[in-house]
């Protein structure tokens, strides 16, 4: 038999044919392109039972309610929750990106200890001895006070076991980063007297005059503006921004003035002039002032008459007129400080005099005015037992009253000024002004620890990081701030198990303190967190377990202040910025970029504009008379006394001439490439300027020359 | 394409659309079928001859 | 060059009938080539036909067997263990702690299965993975409020006699696509004689089209 | 070495000569081969294209190879259907340039959707509304009957003629190739105007959208027209290329003058049409959407009227008039140059029908996008044409493309050096 | 044919962009809700996926008499010419992976079926479909916040604003479950509307005169006197559409009392807002 090419052709074409007619092609065809619908590499979310689980928010001091959609044991969304006395159900981008924070891989999974350039992981047990123990050191050298801790906010229990520790250890070096809590307390403390407090009742006034405040910017607590903001077209309230840049609230606002950066203090002097010359000051509030009424009225009248006011704001003298009475002839006027996010450096001076204007209207304690009131302490804490050391050390003064004057001492002394430091959720090595000289400080402190969720700028310069459980992985009330008119307590709570080996920081305080024994251990005789804040909430536990908010304050408060013009009647100096620039480089709030820490998420990330963030490069706003010849997005190079930046040029005509915008919250370094290297941090361009008579670090911009590079 | 699926509405759209398809394709099949099977039946007829008609 | 001529002829299934026939000359070459061409075409169409479905689908066990049968003559019905939740939404092959509900700490019954349940399960606090026949891919939307409660709709229809099983049979899935063999149906040509015999979005459409006068809009049914 | 293979009394060059040459063009293959795995393998993000320009390069020359291919179609209506018998001696060729472009054409298709594998989705679960719908159907279909045109040419080799099945297949499909022919120019209308047509419909792009007949915009027909019109020139252009490559004249003149005259002729017509289109389009339908026709043509960096007056005047009008003039026509240079210049119009008007489109804003502060191809389109883009000069080298050599080459070719022995 | 079905909702939007602060939530909110992905240089907004995206319109005069005004623009869900369902990209998908729920006046993209040929976002004047260029990838661990109630996409297919639909899906569930024939305003709600902290995002059905966004709509049932092809124009005259002109009839509306930013919504020759501008929303019997 001869097997030739015919039959190898016959078998072929027999098997083409007998495949042809069977269900095969038909069927991996079909197959096939379901395949494609179905790649193994494409996630699938597993179904199951939906809950929600309502929480609050503790991502900025707006400390806003939200709602977890949870799918089984997973949670898939975050919203705002409804009938919230602060969000009522409102949400900002970065509450709703709160799952991205729990899953961003720059979490830190377990505790590591810096070793050479790199961390490695170590258990809980070896980290919490290893602290306790160079405490112990410490303590037994007698210098208590080498030990400084910087804490996120001044308000709340993990707060109040942060200062509860240091007390019973014996330090006084407790410092909290700058807020806009913090800046209000200050503005209350220098005309109402210490302890006391701003809220602004911005969903009630008719006239929100605001010096710089990104009232939609996330300024204060930012869902809640918001939606004063919106009901302000219905009640037919009016808000005048006066900024040097056309920011989203001024573009929202019924009128824009712009202002040459740095003299919103001297306008609002000058209006403070003119509401006294026009005698639109509320003559029975204006009684009760003391300190020198009579001396500021006289220098008010020298200092900032009408032309002079508009010679050094850069306002025409109309405008500023106008607008003073305005705003003295509304019926529920209020002025608002802090520029941008109001946490960024403010002068004192500044806010006292535009608070001022609240106080000469009579707006203080008003509908729709300024609420003055004693910061609520709802904790009770059992006093301490101090032993000796500790007796001895809290005797001994503090570096000084500001974060960065701890920086500075460190940095000035040729022995360790701090042998340890302790670093609870906050980000100093970026979000202080010129952060080379406080990574320089870092460098020279002998011990860093660092209580954080994430490794971001500062955890990286640690040498032992605690990791903690993201808010949404544990229990702690959260005390609103953020010159709300109400004064409300929330709980956040475990939404899901933790994820990594964190620990609640409070439970890591407790440890340490039984670590280190004696009359601290004693001052923490907790069996956990949980447990303490049950303890400590008191009174208001019940109805914070239960309705998962406590309501501290509402409403008008009673009898208004005294008020106490002693530092303006000073007549203090303005701020001046540094450096020998032509042009002014001003920092940028921008809702969708968080300024400080967490950084951003890679939600918000990606809404920024690409007129902000252009690939890796940072956009900066400029006029485009100041730019001349220069094109949108090219590469000038940027130089201040303190640094350079390569940055891109965005030209836009809401951007004052001689001034160029630049956004805060780019520029991270830390290892997460969906939001790091993106851009320049303008804290590294930015150096601080100490307010004479405050001690603030007031720089409220920088002198810059640009270059095409 | 086909009647039965999913897509397929009998209505005007689809008649005319597929009408002509199906009309263009039953034509370029039935000539191209005509031309194989008189291919084959003028080999079988013609056996080995090569000549040209053209 | 008649080889070359021939082998041109068996090119094409319509000339090869009257290929065969007409071949008087009793040409080998060409003969070998018809049967081969035969035997390749049977082979081929028999592989196509009974071997592949065997190799694109893979055979998986259940984690254990479950008679149907038997807890629905408990149950009386089926509704007791796959049941709708509050907010309309389905829960599928229930959980343990449903199950538990009846099972409890002490066994009901003594069959191995139980017994498997009970040790590799309950006892873990472990779910059953359980491989879900009616599994439909992601993209699809399935409200089954719409149709067993406000249409009344038997299960039955849909995912046939699985009541009075006894046995599970095994899990057949798809090697290219991960689905299982049930959407497509058992039998490789898509054939069906029972509603419940495909799941493929036609089968949906069909009853839709009869049922409502219209297939539906694609949200009706994907997300 | 394959002298066996080549047509009876036909001079070619020496195999290695071919060969290499090849091999050459082959290199441009494997690397358009190479783009075109890493697009399938990697997907769509090997391209430039972003959500602006979701049509890009390759789909432009897509269109531009179907609209010059469109010489098949047209002459094998006149030659099959309107009896043009002159025609016959560049139908071959015509059709293999179709064959070229049309199966080009599908190739790029498959390589720019974004699912590969779900591409049957378009013939199986056809949305009959789309004019993607009637282009994949109608093209698919050409392309067949392209195929079956092809076939008697490739049986006319003189091996495959040999064997009397195949002979006589080649005799019987040339006997009903009016048949295929005239279902070809049905397809070939429909296709080439839906193709126009997916521009036409969109009525969301004011740039793009144009009133017309039925469901088709007045683009359905200019498309049909402008194929017909400036496909014999791409033919024509193909055969003075291949005729300088071999070094041999292949088409009688007069049967180029007679398709040069045609096509002058169908230029002219169109061009007139496009006139008339444009200008409406630019007076009565832009304006009623609030548009003024400056808004198409200013205010970015590369679309300006120029390329109005380029498609238009320079390529479209010019070609015409020089073609319709028999003195200039039958200037071999002036001819080239119409033709040239045709090309490259019906090219222009593709682009502009696929990336002007794309690139105008058509919200009030939506700004202009232009768009930079990757290498990888390119290459897949170069890799047609790179196949397309393989593929007419090979049958150029193997089989009798040219019915007058042995005649024309005969006369002067001498001077053959090929 | 369902088109006429009495029981059908016309879905729709009207977004108040005085209240609007750019604030980016409703973007967020949407990303979160819909699995949608992100990639490591989301800075290029042409290959950016945001199915709510938000513009920013400025008036284009110089310091200090500019104004800026952001306009949030999720898909527009158009209804086509004459509001027949015809909608840009509907019409001209080659694979009917993408249709017009007449039930709902929805447009639906199937990602299962779209082949990826992109003619849709062609067709689209609003940019509103985007293409995953990319296979979605998200950092380990981070596929554990994805809902189920939304597929996430594969490589190389379309996708676009739903309006939420699988929330209209579950709230079909629970009435069902209740026995509810229909559903109620606040069931269905999309992600952008809830998340809006500015009360900025109206969402309703156009066809039910107590839905807030008939009332502030207060559509048109009569085709447009200038063009017969636009449908439920609103009679509210600081009420406009996007590109209302080219007939798309979007169920996006939007709402300013500012002359230039409605002007904005449109392309108007020299001189015609003028002319236009005082008939803008009455203008039925015109």
């Amino acid at each position: 038999m001869k097997v030739d090419r015919r039959s190898f052709l016959g078998l072929g074409l027999g098997a083409v044919a007998g495949i042809s007619v069977s269900p095969v092609i038909l069927k991996l065809t079909d197959d096939s392109s379901i395949w494609t619908q179905n790649w193994p590499w494409t996630p699938v979310p597993v179904d199951g039972e939906v809950s929600y689980v309502s929480s609050v928010c503790s991502l900025c001091p707006g400390s806003c309610g939200i709602s977890v959609r949870k799918i089984d044991d997973r949670p898939v969304k975050v919203e705002g929750l409804d009938e919230y006395p602060i969000n009522d159900g409102g949400a900002c981008l970065h509450g709703i990106s709160i799952l991205q924070y729990l899953y961003d891989p720059a979490r830190i999974k377990t505790p590591l200890k810096k070793k050479g350039d790199k961390f490695e992981e170590i258990s809980w047990d070896d980290a919490v001895s290893m602290v306790a123990k160079k405490l112990s050191d410490i303590r037994s050298a007698k210098t208590p006070e080498k030990l400084a801790c910087i804490i996120d906010k001044d308000q709340g229990s993990v707060s109040g076991l942060f200062k509860r520790l240091m007390k019973s250890f014996g330090s006084t070096n407790l410092y909290t980063m700058p807020s806009f809590e913090s800046y209000l307390e200050l503005t209350a403390a220098a005309l109402h007297g210490k302890g006391t407090t701003i809220g602004f009742d911005l969903e009630n006034s008719d006239f929100v005059l605001s010096f710089g405040a990104g009232v939609i910017e996330g300024w204060g607590s930012p869902v809640s503006c918001f939606k004063a903001n919106a009901s302000r077209k219905e009640r037919g309230a009016k808000l005048y921004q006066i900024e040097p840049r056309l920011s989203n609230t001024a573009a929202n606002a019924d009128k824009w003035v712009p202002i040459k950066p740095g003299t919103e203090a001297d306008l609002a002097l000058g209006m403070a002039a003119v509401i006294l010359k026009k005698n639109l000051f509320d003559a029975a509030a204006a009684a009760k002032f003391k300190g020198g009424f009579n001396k500021l009225a006289a220098t008010l009248q020298n200092d900032y008459s009408l032309s002079k006011t508009s010679e050094i704001t850069g306002i025409k003298e109309t405008d500023i007129e106008e607008t003073a009475t305005l705003f003295a002839k509304a019926k529920m006027p209020v002025a608002v400080f802090g520029k941008g996010r109001g946490d960024g450096s403010q002068s004192l001076k500044e806010l006292i005099a535009v608070h001022s204007l609240n106080c000469l209207v009579g707006s203080i304690n008003r509908k729709g005015g300024a609420f003055i009131q004693p910061v609520k302490n709802y904790l009770e804490f059992p006093e301490e037992s101090m032993d000796d050391a500790a007796k001895e050390g809290i005797a001994k003064p503090k570096f000084g009253q500001y974060v960065h004057d701890l920086f500075e001492k460190v940095n000035v002394s040729s022995q360790p000024a701090v042998e340890a430091l302790f670093v609870y959720q906050s980000n100093p090595c970026y979000a202080l002004h010129d952060t080379k000289t406080i990574k320089q400080a870092f460098g020279k402190i002998p011990f860093v620890v660092s209580f954080s969720s994430f490794m971001d700028e500062t955890a990286g310069e640690a040498d032992i990081i605690l990791p903690v459980h993201t808010f949404i992985e544990r229990l702690e009330d959260i005390p609103s701030g953020a010159g709300l008119a109400k004064m409300v307590v929330g709980l956040s709570k475990p939404v899901v198990k933790p994820l990594f080996n964190t620990k609640h920081p409070g439970d890591i305080l407790l440890l340490i303190a039984k670590a280190l024994g004696g009359s601290i251990g004693k001052n923490f005789e907790w069996a956990s967190y949980d447990k303490c804040l049950e303890t400590v909430a008191g009174s208001i536990w019940k109805s914070l377990s239960k309705s998962g908010h406590a309501i501290l304050a509402k409403g008008v408060p009673e009898a208004p202040p005294e008020v106490d013009m002693t530092f303006l009647a000073g007549n203090p100096a303005s701020v001046q910025s540094n450096g020998d620039g032509d042009l002014m480089l001003i920092p940028i709030d921008n809702m969708r970029l968080p300024s400080s820490a967490p950084a951003a998420a890679p939600f918000s990330i990606k809404t920024v504009s690409d007129e902000v963030l252009k690939g890796k490069d940072t956009v900066v706003e400029i006029n485009p008379k100041t730019a001349g010849s220069l094109k949108n997005y090219d590469y000038v190079t940027l130089t201040t006394p303190v640094g350079t930046a390569k940055v891109m040029i965005n030209l836009n005509d809401g951007m004052m001439p001689g001034v160029i915008g630049m956004v805060k919250g780019l520029g991270h370094t830390f290892d997460n490439k969906y939001v790091s290297n993106k851009g320049v941090n303008i804290n590294d361009l930015i150096g601080p300027v100490i307010e004479p008579g405050s001690g603030v670090d007031a720089a409220f911009g920088i002198k810059v020359k640009i270059s095409r590079a | 394409m086909f009647p039965f699926n999913f897509e397929w509405v009998w209505d005007m759209a689809h008649v005319i659309f597929f009408g002509g398809f199906w009309y263009a394709i039953s034509i370029l099949g039935a000539g191209l079928t005509y031309c194989i099977l008189k291919a084959a039946y003028d080999t079988f007829k013609g056996g080995g001859e090569s000549h040209h008609h053209h | 060059m008649s080889k070359v001529e021939h082998k041109s002829e068996s090119g094409s299934e319509e000339s090869t009938g009257e290929c065969a026939a007409g071949d008087t000359k009793d040409d080998k070459g060409l003969g070998l080539g018809v049967i081969f061409f035969i035997l390749a075409f049977v082979i081929c169409f028999l592989s196509g036909t009974l071997l592949f479905p065997k190799l694109l689908y893979s055979k998986k066990e259940q984690p254990f067997n479950f008679d149907h049968k038997l807890h629905v003559e408990q149950t009386s019905d089926c509704e007791s263990c796959h049941a709708l939740r509050e907010d309309g939404s389905f829960n599928g092959i229930p959980k343990l702690a449903k199950c538990m509900e009846c099972h409890s700490e002490t066994p009901l019954g003594e069959t191995k299965d139980e017994a498997v349940f009970a040790e590799m399960y309950v006892a873990k606090e472990k779910e059953v993975p359980w491989y879900v026949y009616s599994r439909q891919p992601d993209c699809v939307f399935f409200s089954h409020a719409a149709h067993t409660k406000t249409k009344g709709m038997d299960c039955v229809t849909c995912h046939g006699p699985i009541g009075t099983s006894t046995t599970l049979k095994p899990y057949e899935e798809n090697r290219i696509t991960g689905y299982s063999r049930d959407i497509w149906g058992q039998n490789i040509w898509g054939i069906k004689k029972h509603s419940w015999d495909r799941m493929k979005m036609d089968d949906c459409a069909e009853c839709h089209k009869k049922e409502t006068g219209h297939q539906g809009y694609c949200f009706q049914c994907h997300k | 070495m394959d002298s066996a293979l080549i047509p009876e009394g036909a001079k070619r060059c020496a195999f290695p000569k071919f060969a290499l040459g090849i091999a050459i063009v082959g290199a441009v293959v494997l690397w358009g081969v190479y783009a075109m795995g890493l697009i399938w393998w990697k997907g769509l993000n090997q391209t430039n294209m972003n959500d602006n320009y979701g049509f890009a390069l390759w789909i432009w020359a897509d269109l531009a190879v179907i609209a010059v291919g469109g010489g098949a179609f047209f002459t094998g209506l006149l030659k099959y259907i309107f009896k043009v018998d002159e025609l016959k001696n560049i139908i071959n060729f015509a059709v293999i340039i179709g064959f070229i472009c049309y199966s080009s054409a599908l190739l790029i298709l498959a390589i720019d959707i974004g699912q590969p594998l779900r591409g049957w989705f378009i013939f199986w679960h056809a949305n009959v509304h789309s004019m993607l719908t009637e282009v994949a159907f109608c093209l698919s279909c050409y392309f067949a009957v392209l195929t079956i045109e092809f076939i008697p040419n490739i049986l006319e080799n003189r091996q495959a003629n040999k064997v009397p099945f195949f002979h006589h297949l080649a005799h019987n499909m040339h006997g009903v190739m009016a048949v295929f022919a005239a279902t070809g120019a049905f397809l070939s209308f429909f296709h080439q105007g839906s193709l126009g047509g997916v521009a036409g419909v969109m009525y969301g792009r004011p740039f793009a959208v144009r009133e017309g007949l039925l469901i088709w915009p007045w683009t359905f027909f200019l498309f049909t027209w402008s194929a017909a019109a400036f496909g014999p020139c791409f033919t024509l252009l193909v055969t003075k290329i291949t005729e300088a490559v071999t070094g041999k004249k292949l088409v009688k003149d007069n049967v180029v003058h007679l398709l040069a005259k045609i096509s002058g002729w169908m230029i002219t017509t169109y061009i007139i049409a496009k006139i008339i289109d444009t200008i409406y389009w630019a007076t009565v339908t832009v304006p009623g959407l609030g548009l003024d026709i400056d808004h198409f043509y200013s205010n970015n960096a590369f679309y300006g009227y120029w390329i109005l007056f380029t498609e238009i005047i320079i390529c479209g009008v010019i070609p015409g008039l020089l073609l319709i003039m028999k003195s200039t026509r039958e200037n071999p240079t002036l001819r080239l140059l119409a033709i040239i210049l045709g090309v490259i119009g019906v090219c222009l008007n593709r682009w502009v029908m696929v990336l002007q489109i794309m690139a105008i804003p058509v919200m009030s502060f939506d700004t202009w996008a232009l768009y930079i191809p990757s290498w990888q389109e390119v290459a897949t883009t170069v890799l047609p044409v790179a196949y397309g000069i393989i593929l007419i080298a090979v049958t150029y050599r193997y089989l009798p493309v040219f019915p007058q080459e042995k005649e024309l070719n005969a006369v002067q022995p001498v001077t053959e050096t090929e | 044919m369902n088109k006429n079905d009495k029981k059908a909702h016309k879905f729709g939007m009207v977004i108040d962009l005085d209240k609007c602060t750019g604030c980016g939530s409703c973007m967020v909110s949407c990303m979160s809700e819909n699995n949608v992905p992100f990639k490591e240089d989301e800075s290029n907004k042409k290959d950016s996926i945001t199915w709510m995206r938000v513009y920013k319109l400025t008036n284009g005069k110089s310091f200090p008499e500019t104004e800026i005004v952001y306009l949030p623009r999720p898909c527009q869900h158009c209804g086509g010419k004459g509001d027949h369902g015809h909608s840009p990209c509907v019409s001209v998908c080659p694979a009917t992976a993408t249709d017009y729920g007449y039930d709902t006046g929805i447009v639906s993209q199937i990602y299962t079926r779209c082949f990826g040929c992109r003619y849709c976002m062609g067709a689209c004047p609003y940019h509103a479909r985007y293409f995953n260029w990319w296979d979605p990838k998200w950092p380990e661990g981070m596929e554990k916040y994805l809902s189920p109630d939304v597929s996430p996409r594969m490589r190389g297919v379309v996708e676009k604003c739903s309006f939420c639909y699988h929330r209209y899906q579950a709230a079909k569930d629970k009435a069902y479950y209740d026995g509810r024939e229909d559903i109620e305003e606040n069931e269905y709600q999309t992600a952008c509307t809830t998340a809006c902290p500015a009360g900025a995002i109206v969402f309703g059905d156009l066809y039910n005169p107590a839905h807030r966004v008939h009332e502030i709509v207060k559509p048109d049932p009569h085709p447009a006197s200038i063009n017969s092809t636009v449908v439920g124009k609103s009679r509210n005259p600081n009420v406009f559409r996007l590109l209302e002109r080219l007939g798309t009839n979007p169920k996006v509306y939007y709402l300013s009392e500012r002359e230039w930013v409605r002007k904005a919504g449109d392309n108007y020759l020299a001189g015609e807002w003028d002319k236009i501008k005082n008939h803008h929303g009455s203008e039925s019997h015109g």
